[in-house]
C-alpha cells in the first residue's frame, strides 16, 4: 500500500505542475473553422477577416482594457475534430468563439460552447439547426439555408416561372439542408421537384446524374453544394445539351466558379448577400486584407471581420465578458458592419436576411 | 421520389439508356486503364500498389502543367498540344512510378504482406499532400479552351450522341490497351515481364535484370494511369490533390473484380464497375452508386474468390 | 496385433502427375516404420495426405479403427495423428515453451470466460498444461531452453523442439519428416535415440529419412517408394538386400529388362 | 587434354551460420561431361548455385576461361556462356513453349532466335508440336526437355544441369541422357548433377562424389561405377 | 551484394530523380486565364522555397532522431522495457488499481484541454489494441477497421434515441455486442480469402457502410446524429463532465487492455500467434484455424465497437467521418508504429500518433498543413528502417534481410 501512496502523490504533483495556469491578462477569443484540406481556402478567409478586426482593436487599445488574443484552431472540416477543437478552446479559456465554418462542425461544437457558457458567432454556418436548439448564446451573422433556399425557390417559381426542377445536393449538412428547403418551398408553391439526389463529395463526373435529370424532364437544376463541384456540374450540364437555368446557394459563390465555367456562362442564379465588397466602406478592409495576407479577400472574409467587430463591440458595451450579459447586449440593439445593419432575433439569427439573386455577367458575379 | 417516365417517351428512354451505356463505358474505360496498373504490379510483385491512385492524380496535374508550359511558349493548337501533354504526363508519371517503386517497394520485396502495403499507404499520403502543399489546396481547372471544343462537338451514331471528348477517351483507352496487350503478349520484353512475374529466380537465371523489369512494370502502369488521369481531368474539367483516391479505390476494386494479375480481367472489371455506377445513378440514385459497386465486389469475391477471370493457382504447402 | 494407423491404397495426383499411387502402410504402437526413397518419390506428399493437408484422390486412412481421411488437419490432429515438417515449421516468434503449449491446444477444454476472469479452474488447467509442456521439453532435452525464442535455437534443437511440440498433442501416431536432415553426425545419433525413446512410450512412429544409417538402425520395418509407388517393404535387412531398392537409388545398372 | 574451362577452387559457403560446402574444388574441361554425384543434402545444388552466381561465396573462387568471375552477377556469367538448367525444371508455367524458349535468349541477339528455334524443333520434335501450348500443361519429360532446350537457347559454352532425371520415368530418363550425350557430342561441355548414379556415370568422362560438403572421390565414370564410394554416399552402407 | 559506393550512387540517383520529377510542382505556378480558357505556366521560386524550408529542417531533425535511435538500439533495447512493464502491470490487480487511481486523480489537476485530449487518446488506444488482435496477433489484414468503430458509435446513438431510458454505461456492452456481431457476419465469408483480399473486402465494407450511413435518415445522413443528453457521460458531484469522461476512458481502456492481455496469455492467444506464424503447422497442432480467425475478427470488431460507443457517449454525437479510410489508416498506423503484435506497442503508438499532430499544430501552427505529409513519410520510413515498430520484435526485419 505504501507504493500506491507514493504513486498517487507523484501523480498529483505532476498533475499540479501541468494544471498550474498563469494569470490571464489578455482576453482570449477563439477563431475556429476549417483551414486545411479541400475546404481550407474558403474556410481560412473568415478567420483572417476576424484576425484583421482583432488586430485593429488591439491597435486601438483592446477591449475593456485588455489586449485581445486570437486563438485560432483548425477543425479540418470534420465534425469530431470540431468537437475536439471546441473542447480545446473552452479549456484554453476563450471568452467567445467566432466559428465554425461548416454547418456540420458548428452543430456539434456549439453543444460544447453551450455547456461551457461561451458566446459563439458563426460567420458562415447556414444550416437552420445551428440556432434551432435554444442555445441562447449561439449567434449567426449569415443567412439561414431556409431563407436562402426559400429565396431561391421563390425566385425560380415566380421570376423564372419554372414548374419542374431537379434538386441535387452534396449530402452535407449545408447542401442537403438548403436543397430540402428549396424543395419544400418550391413544392408548396405548386412546383414539381422531378428529381432529388445526392452526390458524393469527391465525385466529379456527373453525366449519369445529368442523364437522370434530363430523363425527369426538369426545366432547371437547383444545386446545393460547393463551387468545386458546382462548376464542373454546370459545364457537364451544358455539354449534355441541357439549356435550363442553374440555381445555387452561397456555396458556389466563389471566384473559382467563374474560372471553371468561364465568361460565357449563362442562366446561373446564385443566392448570396448583397454586394458588400463593392461598397465604399469595404475598400479599406479589402486593402488591409490584401496587404496583410497577400491575397484578395474571399467571399466570407468580410463576415469574419464583421463578426469580430460586432462581438468586441458588444463586449465593450456590456462591460464584461460574461456570456449571458454579452448575449443580452448582442440581442438588444442593432450593429453596424460592412455587411449592413445587423439585428439578432431571439434564436440568434439575423432578423433581416438579405439574400439577393446574383448571376454571372461578363466573367464576374453581378447582382441581377 | 422518382417521377415515373412518360409512357410515350419510350424512344427517348431507349436513346438515354444508350447514352448511359456510353457514359458508363467512358467512366469504366478510365477505371480499366488505372486498373491495369494495379494488375501489372500485383501480377509481377504480388503487392497492392496503394499509391497508384495518386500516380493517376499526378498524371492529371502533369497534363495541365504540360499544357501550361506549352501555353506559355505560345503553343495553343489543341491538335498538337493535347497529345503532347498526354505523352508528357505519361512520362512524368512513369518517373514517379519508378521512384515510388525504388523508395517504397524495392527494399520490402518478399517481406511480410503488411510492410509494402503500409509503405504504399504512406507513399500515397505523401504524394497527395505533396501536391496539396506545392500546388494548391483548392481545385485546378483543366484549360477550357482545350476541353470545350472537344466536349461540344457531338456526333450522332444512330440514336446515340457521342461527344468528341468521349471518342478521344475511347480511342485512347483502346489504343493503349491494345498497345499493352501487344507489348505483354507479343514482344520479348513482354515475355520477360511475364517470366519475372512467374519465377523471379528462374528469370534471373535467364539473365533478366529483375529489378529493372519490375521498375519497368511500374513505369508502364504509371504511364497508363497518367493517360487516364489526363483524360479524366479533361472530362470532368477540374482536378484536385485528392482526385486520385476514389478512382484509385474503384480501379482497384475493378482489378480484384476481374481477377487481379489478369490483364483482360482488369479491363472487364473496370467496365463493369463503370457501368454499374452509372446505371445505379440513372435508375436508382447517385447516392447509392458506391454502395452497389462495393456490394458487387463483395458478392463476386464471395462466389468466386479469384475474381471473374482469375486463375486458380495451387497453394504450396 | 491391430495396427494403430492403417493407410490403404492412398493415391494423389497433381495435374497429370501421380505423386502418390496406391500406397498402403500399417503402423503399430511402439514400432518405428520408415519410408525411404529417392528425391521426388512422393514421401512428403504421402505424409501430407495422411495428415489431411491434401485431400486424397482415393484410398482410406484409419486411425485406431476410425476413418480420418477427408478430415481437416486440425481434426486429424485431434484424432491422434501428429507430425513434424521437412523444413522445420516452428512458430519462430514464440518461446520454446510456448511452442509446446500450442500443441496442448486441443487437449485443454474451452473456457473463454474462465480465461478472461482467470478463475481457479482455469488457472489449474493452465498450470497442468504448463507442467506437461515443461515435461515434454525436458524429454527432448530442451529443459533448460524453455524461454529461448524458437527462432534463436540452433538448428538441431529446433528439430527437437518440433518433436516435442508434436508430442504435446498426445498423438497415437507420430509422423517425422526427415528428423535428421541438416544435422551433424553427433546430432543424428542423438536424434536416433530420441526417436527410439518415443516409440518406447507406445507411440507408433513413422519416419521419412534419407540417412540410411539412421533408417537401418532404428526401423522395425521399412517401406520404399519410387515415383510415388511402393516398390519394396520389409525389415531393414531385407531392404538392404533388395535389388529394386538399389536400383531406385542408383539408377538401373543394366539395360532395361525385357 | 584441353585447358580447364571452369575451375571451382576450395569453395566454402552456406546459409545461416552453418557451412554447406567445406572447400569444394572441381574442374570442367572443354568437351567433357562431368558428373557430380552425392546423396541428399550433400551440397550438389549449392555447388551449382555458386557456379551460376545465385549463391555467394564465403571463401574460394570461380575461374572461367582463366579469369576470376567470383564477383560477377548471374547475367554476366550467362553472357559468357555459363548456363544453368536448374533443379525441378522451373518452366514458366503460364508461358507457351515458344515463349519459354525465347525467355532463355534474353542475353543473346534476338535476330538469331528464329534460326535457334528451328534448330530446337529439329532436336526436340515434340516441343515443335507443342510450341503454342502453355509450359505448365506439358508432361514431366517434356518439361525437362523444354528446360534443356531453354538453356541451349542461351548459347552455352558450358551447360550445367541439376538433376534432370528427377521424378521422371526410366524410359524418359534414358531419353534425356541420350540428348545430353548428343549435346556434348556437338561440342558443348556438360556439368551434370545427378542422383541417378548409374546412368550419369555411364555417360560421364569424369565424375566427382560429394558427401556432406566435401569431394570424397574423383575419377573417371567407369572407375567410380566400380567403387564403393558411390554406394556409400547414397545408401549409407559401411 | 551492393558495395558502399553503389549505395551512395543509388541515393544520389534517387535524390536527383526526385529533384527532376518534383520540379514542375515546386517551382512553377499555373495561371489560368478564364477569359480565353487557356492556361500558362510561370516560374515562381516562392512555392518551392516555402516547401523546402519546412521539409528540409524537418528531415534534418528526423535524421538526428534516427541517429539517436540507432545509438539507443545499439546500446539498449526498448523491447524488454515496455513489454516487461506492461506484463507486470496487467498481471497485478494492485498495480492496475494504483494506475487507475493515479490517472483518475490526476484528472483533478489536468486542464480541460488535457482531459479532452486524454479521453481521445484513450479511445484511440482501445482502437489500436483492438486492431492489434487481428493484425498483430492473428496476422489478418483489416483495412476498414473504422467501419466497426462507426458501427459501435451509431448503434449506441440510435439505441439512445429509440430507448430514452438507456443509461450511459450500456454503451459498452451494446457497442461490443453489435459490432462483434457485424464483425462475425463480415468475417464469415471473408476469412476464406487470402490476406490482401481480406484487406480489400474490409475496406470495401467500410466504404459501403459510410455511404449507407450518409444516405439513411435513421443515421442522420451526413450531419450525423446527436446523442440524447441522458445517454452521455455526465458530471458526477465534484467531478466535472470532462473529468468524468477521462476517468471512464482510463477505466475502460485499462479493462480493454486487460481483456486482451489475458486472452493473449492463454491458449487462445497462443493459438492466434501460431496461426500468424504458420497456418498449416497450427492446424497440425489441432487448432481450428478458421474458427479462431473468426474469433479474433469478432473480438477485434467488438473492441472497436466498444470504443465507438464510448466515443458516442463522450462526444455526444456521431457522424459518418468515423468510418473514413483516413480513420482506418490512422489506427493501422498506430498499431504499426507501436509494433505489430505488441500490446504496450499499440498503447504507445496510439498515444504518440494522436498527440503528435495535435501538439505539433499547437506548437508550430505554421506547419500544421504539413502534418499529413510528415505522417506519410513516417509510415514509409518506419517500414523501411524499423518495420517491427517501436516495441515490436525484429522478426520482420529478419524476413527482409532473408529476402534481399
Amino acid at each position: 500500500m505504501h507504493k500506491f501512496r507514493t504513486i498517487l502523490t507523484a501523480a498529483f504533483a505532476v498533475g499540479a505542475l501541468l494544471g498550474c495556469q498563469k494569470k490571464e491578462n489578455t482576453l482570449k477569443i477563439g477563431l475556429a473553422g476549417v483551414q486545411t484540406g479541400p475546404d481550407g481556402e474558403i474556410g481560412t478567409a473568415p478567420i483572417r477577416g476576424s484576425q484583421l478586426a482583432i488586430d485593429e482593436w488591439n491597435a486601438k487599445g483592446g477591449v475593456l482594457g485588455l489586449q485581445i488574443e486570437a486563438v485560432s484552431r483548425d477543425d479540418e472540416g470534420k465534425a469530431n475534430q470540431a468537437v475536439a477543437v471546441a473542447q480545446e478552446l473552452v479549456a484554453a479559456g476563450v471568452k467567445a468563439v467566432i466559428g465554425h465554418f461548416n454547418s456540420g462542425c458548428s452543430l456539434p461544437a456549439s453543444e460544447v460552447y453551450h455547456q461551457a457558457g461561451i458566446v459563439q458567432i458563426t460567420p458562415a454556418s447556414t444550416n437552420p439547426q445551428v440556432t434551432e436548439r435554444g442555445f441562447n448564446q449561439t449567434f449567426r451573422l449569415c443567412g439561414r439555408d431556409d431563407q436562402q433556399g426559400d429565396v431561391s425557390a421563390k425566385f425560380a417559381f415566380d421570376s423564372l416561372e419554372l414548374s419542374k426542377v431537379a434538386v441535387i445536393h452534396n449530402k452535407t449538412a449545408y447542401g442537403q439542408g438548403i436543397a430540402e428547403v428549396f424543395r419544400k418551398t418550391f413544392e408548396a408553391k405548386g412546383g414539381n421537384v422531378s428529381l432529388f439526389d445526392g452526390l458524393a463529395s469527391e465525385e466529379m463526373d456527373f453525366r449519369a446524374t445529368i442523364s437522370a435529370i434530363q430523363k425527369s424532364g426538369a426545366q432547371a437544376v437547383f444545386f446545393g453544394g460547393m463551387y468545386n463541384q458546382g462548376g464542373p456540374f454546370y459545364n457537364q450540364l451544358r455539354q449534355a445539351g441541357f439549356k435550363g437555368a442553374f440555381l445555387g446557394g452561397d456555396g458556389i459563390y466563389d471566384g473559382e466558379l467563374i474560372k471553371t465555367v468561364g465568361a460565357k456562362a449563362d442562366s446561373v442564379f446564385i443566392t448570396f448577400g448583397p454586394d458588400f465588397m463593392a461598397t465604399e466602406s469595404a475598400k479599406p478592409f479589402l486593402a488591409a486584407y490584401k496587404a496583410k495576407f497577400g491575397q484578395d479577400a474571399g467571399g466570407y472574409a468580410i463576415y469574419g471581420y464583421d463578426a469580430a467587430n460586432i462581438l468586441l463591440e458588444a463586449i465593450q458595451k456590456a462591460g464584461t465578458t460574461d456570456a449571458d450579459k454579452v448575449s443580452q447586449t448582442l440581442r438588444s440593439q442593432s450593429w453596424k458592419g460592412l455587411t449592413g445593419d445587423a439585428e439578432f432575433d431571439a434564436k440568434g439569427d439575423l432578423k433581416k436576411a438579405n439574400y439577393v439573386i446574383w448571376t454571372i455577367r461578363e466573367g464576374a458575379f453581378a447582382v441581377r | 421520389m422518382q417521377t415515373p417516365p412518360n409512357p410515350d417517351s419510350g424512344a427517348l428512354l431507349f436513346s438515354q439508356m444508350l447514352e448511359i451505356l456510353i457514359n458508363g463505358l467512358a467512366r469504366g474505360s478510365v477505371y480499366a486503364l488505372v486498373a491495369l496498373g494495379y494488375t501489372m504490379v500485383y501480377g509481377i510483385l504480388g503487392m497492392i500498389n496503394f499509391a497508384h491512385g495518386e500516380i493517376f492524380m499526378i498524371g492529371m496535374f502533369a497534363a495541365v502543367f504540360a499544357l501550361g508550359a506549352m501555353g506559355s511558349a505560345g503553343l495553343v493548337a489543341v491538335g498538337i498540344t493535347l497529345p503532347l501533354a498526354i505523352l508528357l504526363a505519361m512520362a512524368l508519371s512513369a518517373g514517379f512510378g519508378v521512384m515510388n517503386e525504388r523508395i517504397a517497394y524495392r527494399k520490402l520485396r518478399g517481406a511480410h504482406l503488411l510492410a509494402p502495403l503500409t509503405s504504399a499507404i504512406g507513399m500515397s499520403i505523401v504524394l497527395q499532400n505533396f501536391v496539396m502543399l506545392s500546388v494548391t489546396k483548392g481545385k485546378v481547372d483543366f484549360p477550357r479552351a482545350v476541353a470545350q471544343p472537344l466536349a461540344n462537338t457531338t456526333w450522332s451514331l444512330g440514336p446515340v450522341q457521342l461527344t468528341a471528348l468521349q471518342a478521344v477517351i475511347f480511342a485512347t483507352t483502346f489504343a493503349l490497351m491494345c498497345g499493352l496487350f501487344w507489348l505483354v503478349q507479343r514482344t520479348r520484353l513482354g515475355i520477360a515481364l511475364r517470366a519475372v512475374a512467374q519465377d523471379r529466380t528462374m528469370a534471373s537465371l535467364c539473365g533478366m535484370k529483375v529489378d529493372r523489369l519490375i521498375a519497368f512494370a511500374f513505369a508502364l502502369g504509371s504511364a497508363l494511369a497518367a493517360a487516364a488521369g489526363a483524360m479524366v481531368a479533361m472530362y470532368q474539367g477540374v482536378l484536385r490533390f485528392d482526385s486520385g483516391y476514389m478512382i484509385g479505390l474503384k480501379a482497384f476494386t475493378a482489378a480484384i473484380l476481374g481477377g487481379i494479375g489478369n490483364i483482360p480481367g482488369a479491363v472487364l472489371g473496370g467496365l463493369i464497375i463503370g457501368l454499374t455506377e452509372d446505371l445505379t445513378s440513372y435508375t436508382i440514385k447517385s447516392e447509392w452508386k458506391q454502395t452497389t459497386a462495393f456490394a458487387i465486389l463483395i458478392l463476386v469475391l464471395w462466389l468466386r474468390p479469384r475474381g471473374l477471370l482469375g486463375e486458380r493457382v495451387a497453394d504450396k504447402v | 496385433m491391430t495396427p494403430v494407423l492403417k493407410a490403404t491404397g492412398v493415391s494423389k495426383a497433381f495435374g497429370g502427375l501421380k505423386a502418390v499411387s496406391a500406397v498402403s502402410i500399417e503402423s503399430h504402437a511402439g514400432q518405428i516404420l520408415s519410408i525411404i526413397g529417392p528425391n521426388g518419390a512422393g514421401k512428403t506428399t504421402f505424409f501430407n495426405c495422411l495428415s489431411g493437408i491434401y485431400p486424397l484422390d482415393s484410398g482410406t486412412v484409419e486411425l485406431g479403427g476410425g476413418r480420418i481421411d477427408g478430415l481437416a488437419p486440425h481434426l486429424v490432429s485431434r484424432a491422434g495423428l501428429s507430425r513434424s515438417f521437412q523444413n522445420i515449421r516452428l512458430f519462430p516468434e514464440m518461446t520454446a515453451l510456448q511452442n509446446v503449449q500450442v500443441g496442448r491446444f486441443a487437449r485443454s477444454p474451452r473456457q473463454i470466460l474462465g480465461t478472461i476472469l482467470r478463475t481457479r479452474a482455469w488457472r489449474d488447467r493452465e498450470r497442468a498444461s504448463l507442467e506437461r509442456s515443461e515435461e515434454l521439453l525436458a524429454f527432448v532435452g530442451l529443459g533448460d531452453r524453455a524461454d529461448s525464442w524458437a527462432r534463436a535455437l540452433p538448428y538441431g534443437l529446433q528439430r527437437r523442439l518440433e518433436v516435442a511440440r508434436a508430442l504435446a498433442t498426445d498423438p497415437k501416431v507420430l509422423l517425422l519428416d526427415e528428423p535428421g536432415a541438416g544435422m551433424n553426425p553427433q546430432e543424428i545419433v542423438d536424434m536416433m535415440a530420441l526417436v527410439k525413446s518415443i516409440a518406447r512410450l507406445g507411440v507408433a512412429v513413422v519416419v521419412i529419412e534419407h540417412h540410411m544409417k539412421l533408417v537401418m538402425e532404428i526401423s522395425d520395418r521399412i517401406v520404399v517408394l519410387d515415383h510415388g509407388e511402393p516398390i519394396a517393404e520389409g525389415s531393414p535387412d531385407e531392404i538392404r538386400r533388395d535389388p529394386r531398392v538399389v536400383e531406385a537409388y542408383l539408377g538401373r545398372s543394366e539395360e532395361p529388362h525385357g | 587434354m584441353a585447358d580447364a574451362l571452369l575451375r571451382l577452387e576450395s569453395a566454402r559457403t552456406g546459409y545461416g551460420p552453418n557451412d554447406v560446402l567445406h572447400g569444394v574444388s572441381l574442374t570442367v574441361r572443354e568437351g567433357e561431361i562431368v558428373t557430380l554425384l552425392g546423396g541428399n543434402g550433400a551440397g550438389k545444388t549449392t555447388t551449382l548455385g555458386v557456379l551460376s552466381g545465385i549463391v555467394g561465396l564465403r571463401q574460394g573462387k570461380v575461374v572461367w576461361e582463366g579469369r576470376d568471375i567470383s564477383g560477377q552477377a548471374t547475367a554476366d556469367r550467362l553472357r559468357q556462356g555459363l548456363v544453368l538448367c536448374p533443379e525441378a525444371r522451373r518452366i514458366f508455367a503460364r508461358l507457351t513453349v515458344e515463349e519459354n524458349l525465347i525467355a532463355g535468349t534474353w542475353v543473346r541477339d534476338p535476330k538469331l532466335n528464329k534460326a535457334k528455334l528451328e534448330k530446337t524443333w529439329e532436336r526436340f520434335p515434340i516441343l515443335g508440336q507443342r510450341r503454342k501450348q502453355l509450359g505448365g500443361t506439358l508432361s514431366g519429360g517434356e518439361q525437362q526437355m523444354l528446360a534443356i532446350a531453354r538453356a541451349l537457347m542461351g548459347e552455352p559454352k558450358l551447360l550445367m544441369l541439376d538433376e534432370p532425371s528427377l521424378g521422371l520415368a526410366p524410359l524418359i530418363v534414358e531419353q534425356i541422357f541420350r540428348i545430353l550425350v548428343e549435346i556434348n557430342a556437338a561440342g558443348t561441355p556438360v556439368l551434370l548433377v545427378e542422383q541417378n548414379a548409374h546412368q550419369a556415370l555411364k555417360i560421364a568422362h569424369r565424375a566427382y562424389v560429394l558427401a556432406t560438403g566435401e569431394i570424397v572421390r574423383e575419377g573417371t565414370g567407369s572407375e567410380l561405377l566400380a567403387s564403393d564410394e558411390v554406394r556409400r554416399a547414397y545408401l549409407g552402407e559401411d | 551484394m551492393s558495395l558502399p559506393k553503389n549505395i551512395f550512387g543509388a541515393r544520389a540517383a534517387i535524390l536527383g530523380g526526385l529533384a527532376i520529377l518534383t520540379a514542375p510542382f515546386l517551382w512553377t505556378r499555373l495561371d489560368p486565364d478564364f477569359a480565353t480558357g487557356f492556361v500558362s505556366l510561370r516560374l515562381v521560386p516562392e512555392n518551392g522555397i516555402q516547401f523546402l524550408s519546412v521539409v528540409v529542417p524537418a528531415a534534418l531533425v528526423a535524421l538526428a532522431i534516427a541517429g539517436l535511435g540507432r545509438l539507443w538500439a545499439r546500446y539498449g533495447s526498448s523491447k524488454p522495457l515496455f513489454e516487461t512493464a506492461s506484463h507486470r502491470l496487467f498481471e497485478s490487480p494492485r498495480a492496475m488499481a494504483a494506475t487507475f487511481a493515479a490517472l483518475a486523480a490526476a484528472g483533478f489537476v489536468m486542464s480541460g484541454k488535457a482531459l479532452s485530449l486524454g479521453t481521445f487518446v484513450c479511445i484511440h488506444m482501445m482502437l489500436a489494441i483492438g486492431l492489434n488482435v487481428t493484425i498483430g496477433f492473428t496476422g489478418l489484414l483489416v483495412l476498414g477497421y473504422a467501419a466497426f468503430y462507426a458501427t459501435g458509435a451509431y448503434t449506441f446513438a440510435i439505441a439512445a434515441h429509440a430507448l430514452p431510458v438507456l443509461p450511459t454505461w450500456a454503451a459498452l456492452p451494446l457497442g461490443f455486442t453489435v459490432a462483434a456481431g457485424v464483425g462475425f457476419l463480415v468475417g464469415l465469408p471473408c476469412l476464406r480469402l487470402r490476406g490482401d483480399y481480406l484487406a480489400i473486402v474490409t475496406l470495401g465494407f467500410a466504404e459501403a457502410l459510410r455511404e449507407i450511413l450518409r444516405n439513411l435518415s435513421v443515421t442522420g445522413g451526413d450531419m450525423g446524429l446527436v446523442v440524447p443528453m441522458q445517454a452521455r457521460i455526465k458530471a458526477i458531484g465534484p467531478v466535472g463532465q470532462g473529468h468524468a469522461s477521462w476517468i471512464a476512458a482510463v477505466g475502460v481502456t485499462l479493462l480493454v487492455a486487460l481483456f486482451v492481455h489475458r486472452l493473449y496469455h492463454s491458449r487462445i492467444g497462443r493459438a492466434w500467434i501460431a496461426i500468424r506464424e504458420d497456418e498449416t503447422a497450427a492446424a497440425m497442432m489441432g487448432i481450428p484455424v478458421v474458427r479462431l480467425k473468426l474469433l479474433a475478427f469478432t473480438v477485434s470488431a467488438g473492441l472497436a465497437g466498444t470504443a465507438g460507443a464510448f466515443f458516442a457517449g463522450f462526444a455526444g454525437f456521431v457522424d459518418p467521418s468515423t468510418a473514413t479510410f483516413e480513420q482506418s489508416v490512422l489506427i493501422l498506423a498506430m498499431v504499426i508504429l507501436g509494433g505489430i503484435g505488441s500490446l504496450p506497442g499499440s498503447i504507445l503508438g496510439a498515444a504518440l500518433l494522436y498527440l503528435a499532430p495535435t501538439l505539433l499544430r499547437d506548437w508550430f501552427p505554421a506547419i500544421s498543413d504539413y502534418r499529413l505529409f510528415f505522417f506519410g513519410c513516417i509510415l514509409v520510413a518506419m517500414m523501411l528502417f524499423r518495420p517491427q515498430g517501436l516495441c515490436g520484435s525484429p522478426r520482420h526485419k529478419l524476413e527482409l534481410e532473408g529476402a534481399s
